[in-house]
């Protein structure tokens, strides 16, 4: 393959993640195109900059990519499929969202020092709403679990990629 | 047509589909094959039965009456009397123009299924999205990231600044307490345990001030000695004392 | 609705085609954005216009509107995916099927006339397999049935619409 068509490339992309409609591995994606993983990482830029001024956008977090509806036409989506079930998030269950999607991966201690109360409870209820996901263990005394965001939370905020939510601040030092 | 019906003329020997496509072509001359033969061929195909046995369905028969009909449509076209021929000419030629254009039509049909075909083959298909329903939120939360920067950002406001911490710590240095109590032993020597905790600021404090001081009697710096059981534990100057 | 904002309606109708995951009418579509049919037709022109470049496109037929993917990238969606593919016809079947599509909608009657012999049997698969359908009945003694193809038979073919077919021979004088 000695000339790569990485329109040909993004436009494949394009339909396979269409197609597929759930998130995909990024891995394994390249592995469909028959690309290396880091050319993947070019098309999907690509992919995602020809989205622009589309209804739909590509998101990307932890490994995975998918292709989603974007945020300004979701009321016409509801509309038409109507599923909306209306949700609220305690002021609990907000903050400790925003604790795990600005410092993820992070263990249950780490959210419990960071918000100084036990968050088993919120906790239990933002992974059963499929905001937020087991991801791995840390590598230490009792290898406690690691917490981190999910597709769905990038799907109800409407934005492509965790980079993409406002004025992170700095990682703690910790 | 199910049955393949060959037939053997002068021109042409093959099955009579064929035979009509390749008049239809004009590739053969249908004014050189005798349409009595091919009536001939078909009974004679009937008649030997291959391998399903002699019994036809009426279905395949309609179907060769329908080539042949063709065929015969195609040679009488094809044997037509010229324009000066009398005064049916007229009939005639809008008759022979209507089997033409049937003909060319079903020549085009058939191209065109070829082309269906061969695009078929080639697997050039179109995929709908077949979607999840969890890329669609059925749940209406409208989580709202500059609400969700904001919510971090109160929680970390909440915090004590980093910077305090820090400076805490390094007032409680080992060192420096190890330092007191041999100042303290230079001066008198001995010192009453209680009184080395009089200026500890808090338990963190007393703690750090209890191992500068079990430092200084590993060291053999200090030493302890307890007159009565329930009485105070006296500090006093080791052998080793450091200088400085 | 002094402004009509047709680039966001592109948008929408695009996000709701992609969630839809299936054909919809264009007169529910037009209700869902909630706009005249009329506009409909020019926010599903400037789609299929937006995609060209694409791994996506947009199909329509009969009053139908569905996204799907493009042809150039189905190698890849089927390594992927490998999603159920309508097998090989008999050559009557593809005969029948181009007589259907080119003249649609024709009763069986007009079917057999072209073809010269009883396609029952043949417009049966064709209708189990999905690739035709019923499409009323003609205003005629009898009232026989009409026959048409389907979004399917698009989707086999890999075309936006019939009109994109190859060699569309001249309507019949009759």
């Amino acid at each position: 393959m000695a000339d790569i068509d990485v329109t040909l490339l993004r436009r494949q992309a394009e339909a396979v993640l269409f197609s597929l409609g759930a998130p995909i591995e990024a891995r394994r994606l390249a592995e469909t195109l028959d690309i290396d993983p880091r050319l993947l990482e070019r098309v999907i830029d690509e992919l995602s900059e020809s989205l622009a001024g589309h209804g739909l956008m590509v998101q990307r977090h932890d490994g995975l990519v998918q292709m989603a509806t974007r945020p300004e036409a979701a009321d016409a989506v509801r509309r038409l499929l109507n599923p909306e079930v209306p949700g609220r998030l305690s002021p609990a269950a907000y903050e400790t969202l925003a604790i795990i999607a600005y410092r993820q991966p992070i263990t249950k201690a780490g959210i419990d020092e960071v918000r100084g109360v036990d968050c088993e409870r919120v906790l239990e209820g933002l992974l059963n709403r499929g905001l937020v996901e087991e991801r791995g263990r840390l590598d230490a005394p009792g290898t406690p679990r690691l917490f981190g965001t999910t597709m769905r939370f990038l799907q109800l905020l409407g934005v492509e990629r965790v980079d993409d939510l406002p004025g992170v601040p700095d990682p703690a030092p910790g | 047509m199910n049955v393949e019906v060959r037939v053997q003329t002068d021109v042409f020997e093959g099955p009579i589909d064929l035979l009509l496509t390749l008049a239809q072509r004009q590739q053969v001359d249908l004014s050189q094959v005798r349409l009595g033969d091919l009536a001939w061929d078909y009974l004679a195909t009937i008649r030997e039965g291959t391998g399903s046995g002699p019994v036809r369905s009426a279905e395949e028969l309609a179907a060769f009456l329908v080539v042949a009909t063709r065929l015969l449509a195609l040679k009488a076209a094809s044997l037509l009397p010229g324009p000066n021929d009398g005064e049916t000419e007229e009939d005639l030629e809008s008759w022979e123009e209507q089997v033409r254009v049937r003909m060319a039509e079903y020549a085009r049909f058939k191209e065109a299924a070829l082309e269906l075909m061969r695009r078929h083959a080639e697997g050039g298909f179109a995929f709908p999205s077949a979607i999840e329903a969890e890329i669609v939120p059925s749940e209406r939360l409208a989580i709202d990231a500059g609400g969700l920067a904001g919510a971090f950002q109160a929680v970390l406001d909440r915090l004590p600044a980093p910077a305090e911490v820090e400076v805490e710590l390094t007032r409680y240095s080992l060192t420096e307490e190890m330092d007191a109590i041999r100042a303290r032993l230079r001066v008198a020597e001995s010192t009453s345990f209680t009184a080395l905790f009089d200026a500890a600021a808090g338990r963190l404090h007393a703690v750090v001030i209890f191992l500068a001081l079990l430092e200084l009697i590993r060291a053999g710096e200090a030493r302890f000695r307890q007159r009565d059981v329930f009485g105070d534990i006296e500090i006093l100057r080791g052998v080793a004392v450091a200088d400085g």
